[in-house]
């Protein structure tokens, strides 16, 4: 007997996709992840620019993931360039970082996914029964955006990131201010910790899994800093130096679809919050010790589900972190320094940073005078395709016998778990009519 | 008027005086240009500042100011403005406190702007004398020297100043320093007269005044307007940094699910579209041209007429501010017919 | 009385305005008691997909069938449509597309592949269907998005400044990075209502915002021009959000 | 020359700040024409409400809470105290949102702004008003004024021209006043579609064929459109009137109605101030009136 499942909109994801399932029995023919999103065609559009339009441009790739967008188009540029942030930069961007971790995460696992786990539609809906859970997620949320907002200029598309360093610096008032509202997420914390740990348990797909995330050379577990992958294959961690990131951007072309998928050594991988968790956790220092095992997460987890887990952690990390840095900042004084001076020649740069949702890469070339010879964009969201449809293939054969609205739903969980950000997918749009 | 002097290295100590009057603001150096700005320390004033980017009509006129709160059942409750901190503004120019003086006018007579009136009590003036650069022409204005509007005004003698004390308060104020103010030597006199004809010769921008109404009217119709208006990007920089300037649009915000709200007035500017517009889309000036001309005509021509002398006071701002080198000086001159048209 | 129905819809953009409706944390739980948001699918999974609306917003410019026909059956379902965002309201970013050939532009992003996708030429809102009230901003402002649904709620449109940001740079008193430091800032062509954001960060406008009502973008370019910026050049930085400008290269 | 009065004493009741909307209740709308009601209105402060009085050709700041302000111009005369009354277009944000109030709705009024025509001056003189389309709302202040004051004046005659019967404001009230021997009411309108109109059917203009007007004794006061004024200032000149027996009342964007604001300036003049009520010849000396 053939079957098929379609979810032809996802719902709580960034952008627009959908899934569709071919079974005959208990085999599984087809799996798709569907992108319909318009093809906008950035990475083509910027050439030609002057690199410092450039941020400007390729940042509207995605809203939630702008910071990251911005900072690996600058990190790009700054190697093509060969122009070296100050050590007060990197500080403030990794705390930039931090505010778009915090803001993604509180959005995707109050907003997004929690809904899920306790059957709501939505936060709205969620707050009516728990108001507290939806304003603890609303309040956090907001936090991330005030650190966008005082380190990067605006909480979405920041204006104030710039190759070499920052338009204007924060004040002592602005990070006075949010010195408070951080003390008060960390309070908040225990809350987080507490309603995660709560959540009824999901594992619909686990597999033995591949994972890839970006190592940290500085600042500890973050984001912003590092320039060599780590992927865990097998137990083992092999490292790629940002550069070549080719080797796990290899698109490979798949028999069922046009789309390119991700592959490293012929293995698609998982790129995120899971992923850096489990090849970074070494970095983590206490203050989320004991998280880990609230929480049950068990390292390395094949269970996808494990990511909003590891959003959670890293959102109560990241609070933490982001209050050290902003005391030290106000300890020692902002030294007022305008950004480094940049000149322009002809070469190339690749910059990796880790987005909330996973890696993403720029990589450019430049003319002598500084203007965008070509351009590469590669996003989580890209490299998770292959990887979400091996965990919906995996779970379709798991639950074969659950009925469609339930299989349905599970799926939906996965692909949101990934927390798919599809805007972003500019590698990943593949034909498909409207349904 | 009472006059007295004070030794340069004095300057300091009065101005600790000066708290105990209220916030002492100042001009402050931001990126190579000036502004007046709350000081967190005295040695952050910069006394000897070519013009500020603002002038100080920003203390009395703010950019957007509250007039009203609406409140159903309560109507439209007044700003309270005696909650206002008082404020002492140091290192006024004579031709801003001539601005000043000329909003007084605007905006007293018939009826009296109580939100203006009320910040002019709070704050007081405290003027210094400066050296004209290539933008000022405050003296064609008759706007280099001022007989009233500060408290005090300290004129640059070197390593003194020379200070008229203009008010009641600002003898108060000199007062409270016990014994720093010295009585003037017939030296320091010397010296004024000396230093206000140095001034006078150092204009390097002279604009003549004197029959510029007539010469606004014969020259309504000039092609000049269009060249101007051609040019003109209609951003309001002009308007914005002028002293005297004082267009404003009224609005009411309203919050969210309630017919409570706020009234508040914002500066405007007559190089907006939008300013001579009325219902069913007729514009009285629709045209850039009209509107340059008419931000000129207003302040050489109609101002004469309604108050006796025109509002421009020579500060330079809108020289400096306007991104096409639109130059008041220039457009009054080739008017006149004095420069070949090439603005 | 029944609470007005709102549809939340996000067309091809990087769903910036709709994040920043979901970044009205103080309002949003608030706003939610004001109008009943039948349908909002980045924030939803209940939803009522065919029922007729108050009013739609919707973010993101049209570039694909798809989109066309998503666009023209919210148009059907609601009253008022509010583009919301410079994509929705003049094409945005992707409109960099007008003047080339955007079948070129698929193959040398997707490859062979590109040329089946359904893809369509960059279009704002109103080029496709009629467009009630235009919010711009890349993304939108918090505070006129807000001001808007409260105007909307006693039934009337808000009210937006048309000067440019020169405008509010100059009433913020900061530094003119235009005139002191020679930078192409588009300030004075660009519509105000961020508060001048960027040239208080010391960093030139790059019009996110779009054009102003009375842009005088000739002026402008001569400007440019005479302090050695060749014309291409102004153009370019001028068109990345707005295709509308009325630049003559 | 006639001197316009600029400098009145300010109302008696009004507070020290003259932006204060004091607020007033609708007590009536008369839906008159479509999106051209009359509002009747009484100030909540019953000693504002009798001392309050004005001249005709003043105008009122109107505010509806939540949308802004407007000025109107009084369309009640002075010589009926107690009612004041509102003649309001429907054209934008302040008067949609006070179309969509209710009766008994509260809204906020500051005012009589403005010079008001120059009644003193005119008393003992020929009245001739002449209103196109909705200009006739400040017009019917002074129309009802003289009728009132009937023996300060000599001739009063009314010209008032609509485009079609049903966009005539206060059409009934005019039409009664036809057949009145002390006073000419004369009505036009440019074409009757419904047939069944009973006056003149001709462009305003021609209305001074069925009148006796002296230039000399007379005063004209004349409102509406611009074309109205182009052709009924070209036709009073014809017939000899003294530039400064002409007076017209002047619309303009308008923010605060007392001085400040500048909006509303006309060459060297301000409409709330100075205006609305000017003469011809100010108008020629002004750049930009009409
Ligand atoms: C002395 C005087 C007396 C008057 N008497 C009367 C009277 O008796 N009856 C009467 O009905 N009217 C009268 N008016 C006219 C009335 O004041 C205007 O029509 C007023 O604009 C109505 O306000 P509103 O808020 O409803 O309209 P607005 O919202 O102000 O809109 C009116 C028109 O102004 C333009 N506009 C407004 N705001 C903007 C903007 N931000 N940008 C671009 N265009 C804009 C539009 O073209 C719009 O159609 C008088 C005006 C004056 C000066
Ligand atoms: S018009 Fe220009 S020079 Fe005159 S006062 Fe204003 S800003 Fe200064
Ligand atoms: S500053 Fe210059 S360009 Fe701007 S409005 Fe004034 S005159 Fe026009
Ligand atoms: S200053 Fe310009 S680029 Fe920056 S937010 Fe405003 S409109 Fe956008």
């Amino acid at each position: 007997m053939t079957r098929s499942i379609k979810v032809n909109h996802l719902a709580r994801v960034e952008g627009h996709g959908g899934v569709t399932v071919e079974m005959d029995g208990r085999s599984v023919s087809s799996v798709r992840f569907d992108i319909f999103e318009g093809a906008r065609l950035l990475e083509a559009l910027a050439r030609g620019r002057h690199y410092t339009d450039v941020p400007q441009i390729v940042s509207r790739i995605c809203a939630i993931c702008s910071v990251s967008h911005s900072i690996s188009s600058i990190k790009a540029t700054e190697s093509a360039f060969g122009v070296t942030p100050t050590p007060q930069t990197e500080l403030l961007r990794d705390l930039l970082y931090r505010g778009e971790d915090i803001e993604s995460h509180s959005l995707h696992v109050f907003c997004l996914a929690v809904p899920d786990y306790l059957n709501y539609p939505s936060v709205v809906a969620l707050a009516a029964d728990h108001p507290d859970a939806a304003r603890l997620g609303l309040r956090l949320k907001k936090l991330g955006n005030t650190i966008q907002e005082v380190i990067g200029g605006r909480a979405v598309h920041p204006v104030n990131v710039l190759v070499g360093g920052f338009g204007k610096l924060p004040t002592a008032d602005q990070l006075m201010a949010l010195r408070d509202e951080l003390h008060q997420a960390a309070e908040d914390s225990k809350s987080v910790v507490d309603l995660i740990a709560s959540l009824p348990p999901a594992d619909y797909c686990s597999k033995d899994t591949v994972f890839a995330a970006l190592r940290p050379k500085q600042f500890g577990y973050g984001y912003y800093s590092g320039d060599q992958i780590h992927v865990r294959l097998n137990g083992k961690t092999e490292a790629v130096p940002a550069a070549e990131y080719r080797s796990l951007a290899n698109e490979r072309a798949v028999p069922h679809s046009h789309a390119k998928h991700s592959q490293y050594k012929g293995r698609p991988f998982m790129v995120g919050a899971l992923a850096r968790l489990t090849v970074n956790s070494d970095l983590l220092n206490g203050s989320v010790a004991d998280v880990k095992q609230k929480f049950g997460l068990n390292l390395p987890s094949g269970n996808p589900m494990d990511n909003n887990k590891a959003q959670a952690l890293e959102l109560v990390y990241d609070i933490h972190r982001s209050l050290e840095t902003v005391e030290k900042l106000l300890a020692d004084g902002l030294r007022e320094e305008a950004p480094v001076p940049v000149r322009p020649k002809a070469g190339s740069g690749t910059g990796v940073t880790e987005a909330p949702r996973g890696m993403l890469v720029h990589s450019y070339s430049f003319d002598g005078q500084g203007r965008l010879a070509t351009a590469d964009v590669i996003t989580p969201t890209a490299f998770n395709a292959a990887s979400v449809e091996e965990h919906l293939r995996r779970a379709v054969e798991q639950n074969a016998g659950d009925d469609d609205a339930a299989l349905t739903k599970k799926l939906e969980m996965i692909v949101r778990a990934y927390d798919p950000c599809i805007s972003c997918s500019v590698h990943l749009v593949r034909r498909r009519n409207a349904p | 008027m009472k006059v007295l002097r004070l030794p340069k290295e004095r300057l300091d100590l009065f101005a600790s005086v000066l708290q105990q009057f209220g916030e002492v603001h100042a001009p402050v150096e931001q990126n190579g240009k000036y502004a007046f700005r709350a000081l967190s320390r005295w040695s952050d004033a910069r006394l000897d500042y070519p013009r500020t980017i603002l002038p100080p009509k920003k203390y009395f006129v703010p950019p957007k100011d509250t007039l009203f709160q609406y409140k159903e059942g309560l109507g439209y409750v007044p700003a309270d403005l005696a909650a206002d901190r008082r404020i002492i503004l140091f290192g006024l120019h004579s031709c801003d406190i001539y601005g000043l003086n000329i909003l007084d006018q605007v905006f007293s007579g018939k009826y009296d702007d109580p939100y203006y009136q009320a910040r002019r009590k709070n704050v007081a003036i405290i003027g210094v004398d400066c050296i004209p650069d290539e933008h000022c022409f405050c003296h064609s204005m008759r706007a280099d020297f001022v007989d009233k509007g500060f408290d005090l005004f300290f004129q640059d003698l070197g390593d003194r100043y020379l200070v008229m004390v203009g008010t009641a308060l600002g003898d108060d104020m000199v007062l409270a320093t016990g014994s720093l103010f010295e009585p003037v030597t017939p030296e320091d006199l010397a010296e004024y007269k000396q230093r206000s004809s140095a001034k006078r010769k150092a204009f390097k921008l002279h604009v003549e005044i004197r029959d510029l109404p007539e010469i606004f009217e014969l020259e309504y119709d000039s092609s000049l307007w269009k060249q101007v208006g051609d040019r003109c990007l209609s951003c309001g920089a002009c308007s914005m940094v002028c002293p005297t300037c004082y267009c404003f649009d009224v609005a009411d915000d309203v919050d969210l699910g309630a017919r409570s709200g706020s009234r508040s007035r914002t500066w405007d500017s007559c190089l907006f579209s939008t300013h001579a517009m009325v219902a069913g889309g007729e514009n009285f000036r629709e045209g850039r041209a009209s509107r340059v001309k008419f931000r000129y005509y207003h302040k050489q021509r109609g101002f004469v007429a309604e108050y006796g002398r025109p509002s421009c006071v020579g500060c330079g701002r809108c020289i400096s501010a306007c991104p096409v080198n639109i130059d008041i000086s220039q457009v009054i001159s080739q008017l006149r017919g004095i420069e070949n048209a090439t603005a | 009385m029944a609470k007005p129905t709102l549809g939340v819809f996000g067309l091809t953009g990087c769903a910036g305005d709709q994040l920043v409706i979901l970044n009205c944390e103080d309002e949003l739980l608030e706003l939610t008691e004001l109008v009943d948001i039948k349908d909002f699918l980045m924030a939803s999974s209940g939803n009522d997909t065919s029922c007729q609306l108050d009013v739609a917003l919707v973010d993101g410019a049209v570039l694909s069938q798809r989109d066309e026909d998503m666009l023209k059956r919210i148009r059907e379902r609601s009253r008022l449509l509010v583009a919301l965002g410079t994509c929705a309201v003049w094409g945005g970013v992707a409109s960099l597309d007008r003047n080339q050939d955007r079948t070129r532009l698929l193959e040398d992003v997707y490859g062979e592949m590109g040329k089946k996708y359904d893809s369509l030429p960059a279009r704002a809102l109103h080029e496709v269907v009629n467009v009630d009230l235009s919010i711009t901003g890349c993304p939108i402002e918090k505070d006129q998005l807000i001001s808007a649904v409260a105007s909307l709620l006693q039934g009337d449109p808000p009210l937006y400044p048309k000067y440019p940001v020169c405008t509010e740079c100059r009433m913020r008193e900061y530094n003119c990075l235009l005139i002191e430091r020679g930078e192409i800032c588009c300030g004075p062509l660009t519509v105000a209502g961020c508060q001048a954001r960027c040239p208080g960060l010391n960093v030139p406008c790059v019009g996110c915002r779009g054009p102003a009502d009375d842009a005088n973008v000739e002026s402008a370019m001569n400007m440019f021009g005479e302090k050695g910026i060749p014309r291409e050049e102004i153009a370019a930085k001028l068109r990345t959000f707005a295709p509308a400008w009325g630049v003559n290269v | 020359m006639l001197q316009l009065s600029e400098t009145q004493a300010a109302p008696v009741f009004m507070t020290a700040n003259p932006y204060q909307p004091h607020m007033a209740r609708i007590v009536r709308i008369y839906r008159m024409v479509e999106d051209n009601y009359v509002f009747t209105l009484r100030f909540l402060d019953d000693q504002l409400a009798s001392a309050f009085s004005y001249r005709p050709g003043q105008f009122m700041m109107l505010s509806v809470p939540g949308a802004g302000e407007a000025p109107i111009s009084i369309s009640s005369s002075p010589s009926r105290p107690g009612i004041l009354e509102l003649c309001v277009r429907r054209v934008g944000r302040v008067t949609n949102a006070l179309y969509r109030l209710p009766n008994n709705s509260v809204v906020g009024l500051r005012g009589p702004y403005g010079n008001g025509f120059p009644v003193e001056t005119m008393t003992g003189n020929d009245l001739l008003i002449v209103a196109g389309g909705l200009g006739m709302a400040p017009l019917r202040s002074l129309m009802w004024y003289a009728l009132d004051n009937r023996d300060d004046f000599r001739n009063v005659t009314l010209m008032y021209g609509v485009k079609s019967p049903a966009q005539m404001l206060f059409r009934e009230e005019l039409a009664s006043l036809v057949g009145r021997d002390d006073m000419q009411c004369l009505l036009t309108v440019d074409s009757d579609p419904t047939g069944t109109w009973k006056h003149h059917i001709a462009l305003l203009p021609k209305l001074f064929d069925y009148a006796t007007i002296t230039p000399a004794t007379t005063y004209a006061a004349v409102c509406g459109p611009p074309v109205v004024y182009k052709f009924v200032l070209q036709r009073l000149l014809e017939l000899g009137f003294s530039k400064d027996r002409i007076l017209m009342s002047l619309e303009r964007r308008m923010k605060c109605g007392v001085g400040k604001c500048n909006h509303c300036s006309v060459g060297y003049k301000l409409t709330c101030l100075h205006g609305p009520i000017f003469t011809y010849w100010d108008a020629i000396n002004l750049p930009e009136m009409i």
